[in-house]
């Protein structure tokens, strides 16, 4: 049942050291105000989970949070290689991280067989591909039909999934909408759900068949208006663009990227990050 | 008028696309390409990007594969897993446009490492959806600047299989799909040899040399029996190009 | 690439005796008016397929059009069975029916494999169902990583899939809004797409989200204001309960049957199904 | 106030549904419950049908699973892949409500055949979702009326799996979900006894006799310690039930 808690307590509550944890959104409605609490709160050894670490992970491995690493697509969208997590894959720095590597095809099926309840998803894919070969969880299953062998990869089923969404109604159903990426998957297939939302209303509005969370599957609802900064909620703020690009220099520095951290992420709140989208915004 | 490498790049890989083609779109070059078609010869193309958006239509190129601005054009968007299991693994996708950061001469591309896989010398960003583009799209399409360090006899790690060793070796993993049958690079378009399935050279940009063609690709260069000139960028090519980037740099901002 | 033909022509190229042909729709969009065209045609030893054979296949299979029947619930929905098929499953009457029965979970699975180019559906399903041992296409594999044995039942690929929809652009662009079934997924499955639709117009006005089948992927549309008589296509008009009702007492005896499909059906247009529901329609 | 017998089995099924439930509602007698509960004591029950419709609330009964009021009044409608893939195989239903056509003292159901499945003496609509929601829901209830003809010691299809032949057959097949827990007729409330699993009465209606019992069973009845007596419809419970019908009625016309 959707609890509204402030962020805060609603990492403390439901993310712990050690969990495998998928912070989701598929460039749009990236969950970063979370990611930042997570990064106060210095919960580590987490197995982090994600289709496409960007920014955000890669703060929360350059800040050493990060054991092991489940991923398809490691880039700064838009501008080139992430450098935290190259020091850290490279140079063990300031940790090393475990990776576990897959295509966007195996982690997409993989959610999507963790929300429905199976063990394993089974697919057609990594023909050729020698990701089939560095990564043992990609197996394959024999078609009792035609006897085609298709992969197969284990269900995702993360600890917890935290997500961003645009709002929620007063019982805590949640809306998502534009493009909504991996995240119903990730939050079905997972066993805490937190979300963050832009704002709380009375009726969500939505369409017959739009993409909600009922209440009832997820666990905490925090409200942080601009909480995907410099990710974009469509309908709400736009994407940061030149704070993408800027990410690109002040990782490539360990310590540009530290005194980054303090001033914007140790020593801020989830409240900041209205301010950060106000100038971005595109309805009121 | 006067025109860039880069712009015949795009221009050239453009002219590949047809109104009729349902195009995966990788970031990039392959997304100027690919709006550029859309916005000159090839007006009713089917744009998809992984992001999820169906026949997208934006006027100023998207900086990521999931811009806002590839939704609000959108005919209409889906889930991630239901874009990679219903449109590409489904068959649907006649063109898949991918770059690469090595590509080797049967068209097998590397974004994962260089070096070593364990212990990697550059850590890259992996392949994404490029792995499963590869094997399911009818055919695909690769561009990217010639380089020596780009063009290598061999790649460090098999991201996407193109034709792996040549000849069958696509059919012979149970693949129908064509693999890459062209690479539109900033001197010359390829295509794969009809036996062997190694990149050969069938045209060169206006003024390319053989020479500059030796020193930019780490492999050795073949040419088919007759090779022709790319035909020059046009005036409206090139204003439609031109005005699409300006469009770009503009919203983007600092970014662009 | 969708065209845009009359019905009469759209059935008589894409529907050919012996097909395997599936008209879906949930309850709610069952493109009766297509039906009711094959039977016109008298398009037979069709393999027809669909989750829930009701009103539609309890005509095609009394006019004896059907060869063999890939199902999981026929019945009457909200009144009981289907006499129609009663009489051909138990009296080969007017021809034997062959039956591969199904439960939903898997029929359902089946057209999204067939949707997602996969020889086969694998899913958790028939524990201590006794379908599994009558039903010859429902196998198993196992799980590489868990041991688990999955339910395993080959992908439905229809040689074609005709579906009723609200509407269409003039691109031939196809929105299904409400309950949407199974159509997608039996769309995309199949190598022929039908659709019948409300109405044409220039802007589909849809959520962001919605589910619409691209022009690419359909073969002809056919305007068919009614199409869906006696079910219902949602924003347009309701269901017509009354003649689902009167369906039991017409299917129940073989002459009134006939006599029945004489008039409404063999000696009726497309054209007809419009003043069917004017007196339901919820919009003008 | 006086009550038919189908009025107090739709009060007493309504009675065990609980706001904290997320309830798969076959149609028929199933139907009328849930809503029951919904308009009573569950204001916040969570009904899906298999249609796709998920937390829906009708004003009226719906006539089949797919009416459209289901859909006007649902939190959101999802297709019937993602219906039975991620709310019913994800584990995500609470209680599976069905309806029988034989039933077995076991809770075993039948709706797909009378006599021999390859030439039948009755064929029956068949399982529909039946078979997943019997394994995937937490809990079974079902309902309906006693007779000697659905209540049979040994059913003739086992459409769904309730306790197989009792005991742990259920554990012994991989099912970690509870089964049937509940079987409330026109006449009494039934459990399975914890060890055997057969259906044992816990209570009966007002004024049910034991031989009424015997009567309308075509298997042993047997009876729990403590027997009670259902609590009668209370006059809030019988008029919501009776609006409930003519609202119906007078939606469905002459169907209803």
């Amino acid at each position: 049942m959707a609890e509204f808690i402030d962020l805060r307590d609603a990492i403390a509550r439901h993310v712990r050291p050690g969990m495998a944890v998928a912070l989701e959104g598929f460039t749009h409605l990236i969950p970063h105000a979370a990611g930042h609490e997570i990064i106060r709160q210095g919960i580590g050894e987490l197995t982090l989970i994600r289709m496409t670490p960007d920014v955000i992970y890669d703060q929360m491995i350059g800040m050493g949070l990060a054991r092991k690493l489940v991923f398809s697509y490691a880039g700064n969208p838009g501008v080139g290689l992430l450098r935290r997590l190259r020091d850290a894959v490279e140079h063990n720095w300031p940790v090393a991280v475990e990776i576990e590597e897959h295509s966007h095809a195996a982690m997409a099926n993989a959610y999507e067989a963790g929300a429905a309840g199976l063990p394993c998803a089974v697919f057609r894919g990594y023909l050729g591909a020698e990701l089939a070969e560095v990564t043992p969880t990609i197996k394959s299953v024999t078609c009792p039909f035609t006897g085609e062998d298709l992969a197969a990869v284990p269900a995702l089923r993360p600890d917890a999934t935290v997500i961003h969404a645009q709002r929620a109604d007063r019982a805590g159903n949640v809306l998502i909408e534009g493009i909504v990426g991996v995240q119903k998957e990730a939050a079905l297939a997972a066993r805490a759900v937190l979300v963050t939302v832009e704002e709380v209303v009375d009726d969500l509005e939505a369409p017959a068949n739009a993409c909600i969370l009922p209440h009832w599957v997820i666990d905490a609802i925090s409200v942080v208006p601009g909480g995907a900064h410099p990710s974009y909620a469509h309908g709400y703020y736009d994407r940061d663009n030149p704070a993408y690009t800027a990410w690109d220099g002040i990782a490539a520095d360990r310590d540009a990227f530290r005194a980054w951290m303090e001033a914007h992420v140790l020593n801020a709140t989830p409240a900041d990050f209205a301010a950060r989208v106000a100038p971005l915004r595109t309805r009121p | 008028m006067t025109f860039s490498p880069d712009e015949m790049m795009t221009i050239a890989a453009a002219r590949m696309l047809r109104s009729e083609d349902v195009c995966f779109v990788g970031i990039g070059a392959p997304s100027a390409a690919c709006n550029l078609a859309r916005l000159t010869h090839a007006p009713d193309i089917t744009l998809i990007y992984e992001s999820g958006t169906i026949g997208t239509a934006p006027d100023v190129l998207p900086l990521s594969i999931g811009d806002g601005e590839l939704c609000d054009t959108a005919l209409t968007t889906v889930s991630v897993p239901e874009m990679f299991r219903y449109w590409l693994q489904g068959g649907r996708v006649t063109i898949g446009f991918l770059g690469a950061a090595q590509l080797d001469p049967f068209g097998n591309i590397n974004t994962t490492v260089v070096g070593d896989y364990a212990a990697p010398k550059v850590r890259l960003p992996g392949g994404g959806g490029a792995p499963e583009i590869a094997s399911h799209s009818g055919e695909v399409y690769i561009t990217m600047k010639q380089s020596k360090r780009g063009f290598v006899p061999k790649i460090d790690f098999f991201t996407s299989f193109g034709h792996g060793t040549g000849g069958d070796h696509r059919a012979r993993l149970g693949m129908t799909t064509k693999g890459p049958t062209k690479l539109i690079t900033d001197l010359a378009l390829w295509e794969p040899d009809p036996e062997t399935k190694r990149f050969t050279v069938t045209a060169l940009h206006p003024g390319v040399t053989r020479e500059q063609m030796a020193d930019s690709v780490a492999w050795d260069v073949t040419y088919a029996a007759d090779v022709a000139e790319t035909p020059a960028p046009t005036p409206d090519e090139l204003e439609v190009l031109r005005a699409l980037k300006a469009r770009t740099a503009a919203a983007h901002g600092a970014a662009a």
